[in-house]
């Protein structure tokens, strides 16, 4: 996709568009040629409105005052976008970021539009919502080409098929010709991994146990705001514990609350039967919380050192990392040998830095190294997001192993297969407050979907898929909280 | 900091051996020497063609500083004038280390060599006493002047470079308030300095020939040898790295992070403390207003040269020493000494560029390796390839 | 559980941000409301006190010539870490402009002094382009970097180029630390006007005369070069803010990667601001030429430091840029000029933080608002309890405020979010 | 190894050779490095003497100092001269090792048989300075500038106030300085001229800076005001080039005799008795005197005189440190 886009030079090979063969040496040539992308991980600066995003590189076409605005706001009407352009990109929620990237390639009056996974942080309804956008547009007589790793959305919003492994094309197959368990074989070359886990090893020991945990935050603004308040749950030995909820609802936080990084103004944490609520990151993580980071770049790993450096972030005070004050780098070494070997990161070595490994290879690092340690509960964030469908694999079994041994595991996914198949019980997390609860055995994905947009208190399944059931975090829907 | 090359990594000289037997090792040796050779070459011959535009000999003054620079005397000067070098710049690499950029360790140093020269210029203890309490003063009015920098950054978020730069500017001031007739210190002609501090309390000599080593080498020696030891083989020192290398991956780590800016600051201040001593205890013996200044500023440039790694400082002070010593040897031959100017200044940016380069270079050979890899194995299809769920008894059908 | 969902009811509360209204921010509005308050208490100061001076033309015009020369560097640091590059080595830009001015201007005049010291200066900033955006070399090690070379290579051309045995610039008083002296650049007075101010300023009344006394500064005997850096700043403001050139370039201090995704050549941009920033630090060594009229070693005096200071002070804003070295140089000149009257800002510092007590307490920050209210009595003890302050003291305020400033507010500053941060072209994901 | 000092051996030591040492100004920097290097050049002119020149470097120590002054001994320059007291320490270290060879240093007193201070009565001259400046004024307001806080220039700003009250006690002196010990204060005009600028704002009409090359600011301030007079230091300021255009504002400066004491010290090692051990070089032998240059102190010509002879007789002592 980099270099459809211009953002990596082919070695050999031709691109031909519109029966034209092309060089495309950067994005412009791509944008000249009527090619867009939305990126997997969001192009957007922050600290710019919306309007300034959207005209970014593309000011000649209608300036970049009112000219541009109405452009915008006929655009954004005529595709049912819904964008508001004087907002600050910070201010808005994840699908209207999502739907202010399609609109910057529109307005670039792009004919071919490149998606690249941009249902991964999606709900249900707003997957449904932008498939609705999407056929708009192929309406219009567009061409987008849609990657993902969920086959089900490839079914069912493709009108042709390709897949590739390892930078190669594997197959090209017609949505009706197949079915996503053929697809899948063609992905990894072998059969579809499910998350799915039915055995119960649920017992009546608590390990983690939150109450009444309350957080309170100062935004850019300075004011103080509501972040997470009345978190009540308790997980067991051997249970899974799944939190739903759209990004930016105080999973996070919570996560970070758990960890130790935030400080709560109110409520407990205990960690078998010892109250954790005041310790320090370091003694909570010494007496058994284990942590797979929602951003492994950002939390996970220091990706220019080395693999055995990294194999003691976090561990650093625990055997074979240490003794005493002093660092053991023979054990720290060793021990990463048996990591890569047992947990199967593929390395040339444990000197190359974290960051030449790939994504999966990187998450296997970070999970065989929390593993080791033996936690009493994982903490883990988007356990499999971003990678291959076959480290995917591993690591769930991973998860599910830990868990027949007694291990907790607070789970946090935007994956809801993931989630209904590997959690013993399941929360709906909304607006920094847990509002509903469900059982994993019964739930469907669009029932929590519906339930994590905040209308599960009009009952379930009544919520329409479309623009007024959208979450719209930040913009206001009603009065917050002030200290 | 970011520029810190794998190969920067403190590691024994006595497993340097059986590192080179391993290949890994003996790459990043190699990437670790190619770069401040590249950088030399680089900087020879920039700085040759500027004196050949401006219508001086280069070769001849190379060979004049050669010359003159590995005489005995001239290398005990170096040696003695490398020190304060080495220490400014083990202040400002502690700094470094973690992303920390004491730009102030000049005014730390002279604020702390400031009061200890007072207290030791008041007290009259054996030497064995006072140096020490000289010695610890240094490092706590040091520790304290950095600190003020690292806890305003962790309790207000101010940004360190800022508040060091003020700081400098207001150490000044503080030291002239004192460092007058009547207040810390007595008049000596046109000098105003703080009372002598008594010749027992002086550090010794190596009676070396035909001039003396100063014996604070000692104490550069052993800052050395706590900075390998502390940085690379202690949990302190790897909470602290990892904190340079990313806040938030430590921070998650269990790392107080605000606490290790605080800590740092006050190490790198308390090491900066020490700056002045060589010059206090060993040439002076008071502080007057002809203390020397700008060795913090020195102290930033001898940490780029060196990355921040004990031995590479060494290298990079001596350096330092080699080219002032020589370049006024330049005069006598008729060359403008400012030439040496020049050169410093072409040396450390080619030294960081080529570090970068090289840094690079040894990032995308590292990445290929791994892409091999990746590549072969998959090839192989082998015992490495995924895992089908008949791997695991739990799945359901 | 007899529905796969059940509600925990009564527990959904909306958690948005409060409306679209902004509070904290600084309108214009409020900003204009800050100022006419700031006047009114140095007007109050200067009545109570009677130092004159405070609000005197040639005060507030030597503020603005110390300013200058700072906020340009401000102004370049600006540019350069709007683009995503620190720029650290403002002060080897800036000596490179003072020399470049020096050595032009005695040669050619004060105008073609400004040029080479703008184009002096943009050397420096392209090179620190090379190193950082080509290469990829550390920000700040480059920077350093770079100030380290241009004092060398400013000292070493310096006594070859004016002190040269036997060449004209030796004869004409050139020597290894100075160049010759060039033609002085004459500065303008607004006839009728400033008169007229000037008559209003000499009548001491309340308020009036002060605001005669200030304006009066910007129309008497100002320099060329003040309104040309006033211009700057204009044009700073409008190039950034309201063009697409400068929303291209902004883009690029938040998310060059976003902005490179748009077809944006994120490499030129920044190598355009950071030779504008070595301009703008060069204009200002420039500024300091033209003033004494000669090179002087040494005469940056740290003003680049400065200038980067003013820029955090600022928050990354032109306007805040401008306001942080106006503060440095009214205090810088106010003890040049009249150190009595730094006596007299004690008690317009107590006056403001009481000020600002009183509006914390509002707020509801009422811990905040008791320690500022302790440090504003604290202010007023000591001025009224003394008559003079030590002169060590009186040079270091200039810093002291800056620290002071930066501890309370430090939390409201925005950096741009890339600065600083490697950025390789292609390397998007 | 080698030693340089030991190969530099085979170097003649031959006769008539001398070594100064300058501070950082350099040999052209319109004060008194400059006074220095008039007596070298002197003494080249009239003893054939050859005089080898060498400048400090920004921010030295001691041991830079001490390596200058050893080379110039080894290389067998006799005397060896440091200019500026922060050869003061050096020269006493290099003289014990190079017994043979004569020391002198400028504004210093060394230790050491072998060695030579020559100090200046600074506060007699800014006396005499502070007369002028008394006799001149019309607004009954002088003003004195410092380019930095130290005891060196402390002597001037002591026998001017002095001078000035004891001439007129009912004329107002503005003391200012430019920085409390930061050795910028001796380079930067801009801040000198602001400085003086604010003096002549608030009626002062004479303004004597002792600055160094900050100097120059001032007295392009000065300049600018009609009726106000500057005075210069160290060298006669009317002579120079760099200041030409304001020589009609230039009343009078104080001047060093560094080039006399340097012609001296460098032509008693020629008639082998070299000059040894401390000498201030007073008003009485014209050490320090009033410049006559532009003829604007002509006219009080009789009282200076006067003022002149009362120090030589000692009837007036003058203070060579500042009243606090
Ligand atoms: N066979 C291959 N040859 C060369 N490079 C490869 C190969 N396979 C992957 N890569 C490299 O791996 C990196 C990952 O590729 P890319 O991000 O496009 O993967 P992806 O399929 O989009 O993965 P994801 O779905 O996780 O985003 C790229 O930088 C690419 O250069
Ligand atoms: N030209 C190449 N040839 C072979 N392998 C390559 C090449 N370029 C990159 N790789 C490898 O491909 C892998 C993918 O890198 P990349 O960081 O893009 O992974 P990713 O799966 O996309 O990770 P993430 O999920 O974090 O985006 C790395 O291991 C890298 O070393
Ligand atoms: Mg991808
Ligand atoms: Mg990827």
């Amino acid at each position: 996709m980099k270099i459809l886009y211009g953002m990596q030079r082919p070695d050999e090979g031709v691109i031909t568009v519109d029966g034209e063969q092309v060089v495309l040496r950067s994005p412009a040539d791509a944008i000249a040629r009527g090619i867009g992308m939305v990126h997997q991980h969001f192009m957007l600066a922050d600290n710019l409105t919306v309007l300034e995003n959207v005209v970014l590189g593309a000011e000649k076409l209608h300036g970049i005052g009112a000219g541009a605005r109405r452009r915008i706001l006929e655009l954004s009407d005529a595709y049912g976008l819904g964008v508001r352009p004087d907002l600050l990109v910070e201010e808005i929620g994840v699908a209207d970021r999502q739907r202010v990237e399609i609109l910057k390639v529109l307005y670039r009056g792009a004919r071919t539009l490149i998606l690249d996974e941009p249902t991964a942080v999606l709900v249900p309804q707003e997957v449904d919502a932008l498939f609705g956008n999407l056929r708009e547009l192929t309406a219009e007589g567009l061409t987008v080409l849609f990657i993902s790793h969920k086959l089900g959305e490839v079914l069912s919003v493709a009108d042709d098929i390709t897949v590739i492994r390892r930078g190669t094309t594997v197959a090209t197959v017609a949505p009706a010709g197949t079915t996503p368990k053929r697809l899948a074989e063609l992905m990894v070359g072998s059969e579809l991994p499910t998350p799915q886990t039915r055995e119960s090893t649920v017992t009546d020991e608590p390990v983690l146990t939150v109450a009444g945990l309350h957080l309170s935050g100062r935004d850019a603004d300075g004011l103080l705001r509501e972040v997470l308040a009345d978190i009540d749950f308790t997980i067991h030995r051997g249970e899974v514990l799944g939190i739903a909820g759209v990004e930016g609802n105080g999973q996070a936080e919570l996560v970070e609350a758990i960890i130790g990084i935030r400080q709560p103004d109110g409520g407990t944490i205990a960690l078998a039967g010892q109250d954790v609520s005041h310790a320090p990151t370091r003694t909570r993580r010494e007496r058994g919380i284990g942590y797979i980071p929602e951003d492994r770049h950002r939390h996970g790993l220091l990706l220019d050192a080395p693999l055995w450096e990294n194999r003691m972030l976090g561990h650093v005070t625990e055997p074979p990392n240490s003794r005493g004050p002093l660092l053991n780098a023979k054990g720290a070494r060793a021990d990463t040998e048996r990591i890569v070997r047992e947990y199967d990161v593929r390395t040339p070595g444990i000197e190359v830095t974290a960051g030449s490994l790939s994504g999966g290879n990187q998450q296997k690092l970070i999970v065989g190294r929390e593993m080791s340690h033996r936690p009493k509960v994982l903490i883990a964030a988007h356990p499999t997001r971003g990678v291959d469908v076959g480290a995917q694999a591993q690591i769930w079994d991973e998860i599910r192993r830990a868990r027949r041994e007694g291990l907790a595991v607070l789970l946090i996914s935007a994956d809801l297969d993931e989630l209904i198949g590997l959690s013993d019980s399941l929360r709906v997390m909304y607006r920094g407050r847990l509002v509903a609860s469900a059982d994993p055995a019964t739930v469907t994905p669009e029932e929590l979907g519906t339930a994590m947009t905040g209308t599960a208190g009009a009952g379930v399944g009544t919520a329409e898929p479309g623009t007024e059931t959208k979450p719209e975090p930040g913009t206001g829907s009603g009065p917050g909280e002030e200290g | 900091m970011s520029t810190d090359t794998p190969a920067g990594q403190a590691r024994p000289g006595g497993r340097l051996l059986a590192g080179l037997r391993d290949g890994d090792r003996r790459e990043r040796l190699l990437l670790g020497l190619s770069a401040p050779l590249l950088a030399l070459v680089t900087a020879l011959a920039i700085t040759s063609a500027v004196m050949g535009l401006t219508g001086d000999n280069p070769f001849r003054a190379f060979e004049v500083m050669a010359d003159y620079g590995s005489k005995s005397d001239s290398q005990v000067w170096i040696i003695n004038k490398a020190i304060p070098y080495y220490l400014a710049a083990a202040a400002v690499a502690i700094g470094f280390r973690m992303n920390l950029f004491n730009i102030g360790v000049d005014g730390q140093y002279r604020v702390a060599a400031f009061f200890a020269a007072v207290v030791g210029g008041a007290l009259s203890l054996p030497g064995v006493v006072q140096i020490p309490v000289i010695l610890l003063t240094a490092m706590v009015c040091g520790g304290i002047w950095a600190g003020i920098a690292g806890y305003l950054k962790a309790s207000r978020g101010v940004s360190e470079v800022i508040t060091t730069i003020m700081l400098n500017f207001i150490g000044g001031s503080l030291i002239a308030y004192f460092l007058q007739e009547g207040r810390l210190a007595e008049r000596d002609e046109n000098i105003v300095h703080t009372e002598d501090i008594p010749s027992s309390s002086w550090f010794f000599e190596f009676p070396t020939s035909p001039d003396p080593v100063h014996g604070t080498i000692l104490i550069a020696v052993a800052v050395g040898i706590v900075y390998w030891f502390v940085l690379g083989r202690t949990r302190f020192g790897y909470d602290l790295r990892a904190v340079g290398r990313s806040e938030p991956a430590a921070e998650a780590s269990g790392v107080s992070v605000k606490r290790t800016v605080v800590t740092a600051m006050l190490l790198s201040g308390a090491v900066a403390g020490l700056v002045g001593m060589p010059t206090l205890l060993n040439e002076s013996g008071n502080y007057g207003n002809d203390f020397p200044e700008g060795l913090g500023f020195t102290g930033i440039a001898i940490a780029l040269l060196g990355r921040n790694h004990p031995v590479g400082m060494g290298f990079a002070a001596l350096l330092w020493g080699f080219l002032e010593r020589t370049g006024t040897q330049l005069e006598f031959e008729g060359y403008d000494q400012e030439i040496v100017g020049v050169m410093q200044g072409v040396i450390v940016l080619s030294v960081v560029v080529a570090y970068e380069l090289v840094r690079r270079w040894g990032i995308r050979r590292q990445q290929r390796k791994v892409g091999e890899q990746l590549a072969a194995q998959s090839a192989a299809g082998g015992p490495n390839g995924p895992k089908g769920p008949h791997d695991s008894a739990e799945v359901s059908a | 559980m007899t529905t796969p969902l059940s509600t925990l009811a009564g527990k959904v509360r909306p958690r948005g941000r409060v409306a679209e209204e902004r509070r904290g921010r600084l309108t214009y509005p409020v900003v204009l409301l800050i100022i006419a308050g700031a006047l009114l208490l140095l007007s109050l100061v200067r009545a109570i006190t009677d130092q004159q001076s405070l609000t005197s033309a040639a005060q507030w015009g030597a503020a603005m010539g110390f300013a200058v020369p700072i906020g340009l560097a401000g102004l370049g640091g600006l540019w350069a870490e709007r683009a995503g590059v620190i720029n650290i080595g403002l002060e080897g830009m800036m000596m490179l402009g003072l020399f470049s001015a020096g050595w032009i201007g005695w040669q050619h005049g004060p105008w073609a002094a400004v040029l080479a010291g703008i184009v002096g200066g943009a050397l420096g900033g392209l090179l620190h382009a090379v190193a950082t955006v080509t290469f990829g070399v550390d920000h700040i090690v480059s920077g350093v970097a770079i100030n380290i070379l241009a004092l060398g290579v400013v000292q070493y051309l310096a006594k070859l180029w004016f002190a040269a045995e036997g060449s004209e610039a030796l004869a004409r008083g050139g020597n290894d630390k100075q160049s010759p002296q060039m033609e002085r650049l004459e500065p303008f007075t607004v006839p009728g006007i400033s008169d007229w101010l000037g008559d209003l300023d000499a009548k001491n009344w309340f308020l009036l005369s002060d605001l005669a006394g200030i304006l009066r500064a910007t129309v008497h005997e100002v320099s060329w070069l003040t309104l040309l850096a006033v211009l700057i700043f204009v044009g700073t403001y409008l190039v950034l803010w309201k063009s697409s050139f400068g929303l291209r370039l902004r883009s690029c201090g938040e998310n060059p990667e976003a902005t490179e995704s748009l077809g944006v050549n994120v490499y030129l941009y920044k190598y355009l601001a950071l030779a504008v920033s070595g301009g703008l630090a060069g204009l200002g060594g420039a500024y300091l030429a033209v003033l004494i009229r000669m090179y002087q070693d040494g005469q940056t005096g740290g003003r680049g430091y400065l200038g980067l200071a003013t820029m955090i002070f600022g928050n990354w804003r032109p306007g805040g840029v401008a306001a942080g070295a106006g503060l440095f140089g009214f205090m810088d000149v106010l003890q040049t000029r009249d150190r009595p009257v730094v006596h007299a800002m004690l008690l317009l510092f107590a006056l403001g933080l009481l000020v600002l007590a009183v509006w914390q307490f509002y707020r509801g920050k009422r811990a905040a608002a008791m320690a500022i209210a302790v440090l504003g009595g604290v202010m007023w003890l000591w001025y009224e309890s003394t008559d003079t302050l030590p002169l060590e003291l009186v040079t270091a305020s200039p810093y002291l405020t800056t620290l002071l400033v930066l501890t309370l507010f430090a939390q409201r500053l925005r950096t741009p979010r890339a600065v600083g941060r490697p950025y390789r072209r292609g390397q998007a994901t | 190894g080698e030693s340089s000092t030991e190969s530099n051996n085979e170097e003649s030591s031959g006769e008539g050779r001398v070594g100064i040492a300058f501070d950082v100004g350099g040999r052209n920097d319109h004060s008194f490095n400059e006074a220095a290097a008039r007596g070298g050049d002197r003494a080249e002119e009239e003893l054939g003497v050859s005089v080898e020149y060498q400048t400090a470097r920004n921010g030295e120590t001691d041991a830079d100092r001490v390596q200058r002054l050893t080379s110039l001994a080894e290389a067998g320059y006799n005397p060896v001269i440091g200019v500026g007291y922060l050869y003061g320490n050096a020269i006493t270290e290099v003289a014990a090792e190079y017994p043979d060879t004569t020391f002198g240093v400028v504004d210093s007193v060394p230790e050491g048989d072998n060695t030579y201070g020559m100090t200046f009565a600074e506060h007699e001259g800014s006396y005499l300075a502070g007369v002028a400046a008394a006799l001149t004024t019309e607004s009954n307001i002088v003003g004195f500038i410092g380019g930095v806080q130290n005891p060196l220039i402390g002597k001037f700003q002591a026998g001017f106030e002095q001078g000035v009250r004891e001439t007129n006690p009912d004329i107002e002196i503005e003391v200012n300085y430019l920085y409390r010990d930061d050795d910028r204060g001796f380079s930067d005009p801009a801040r000198a001229a602001e400085q003086a600028d604010g003096m002549l704002s608030r009626g002062a009409d004479v303004i004597y800076t002792a600055a160094g090359s900050s100097g120059q600011g001032s007295i392009e301030q000065i300049a600018g005001v009609e009726g106000a007079w500057g005075i210069g230091v160290d060298s006669d300021q009317y002579q120079q080039p760099g200041l030409a255009e304001y020589q009609d504002s230039i009343l009078t400066s104080v001047v060093k005799g560094v080039d006399v004491a340097v012609y001296d010290l460098i032509e008693s090692v020629e008639e082998g008795e070299p000059l040894t051990g401390h000498h201030e070089y007073t008003l009485a032998e014209d050490g320090v005197a009033l410049a006559t240059s532009g003829g604007f102190i002509d006219d009080l010509a009789p009282e200076l005189e006067e003022a002149t002879r009362r120090i030589v007789d000692g009837e007036v002592t003058v203070n060579d440190t500042p009243n606090p």
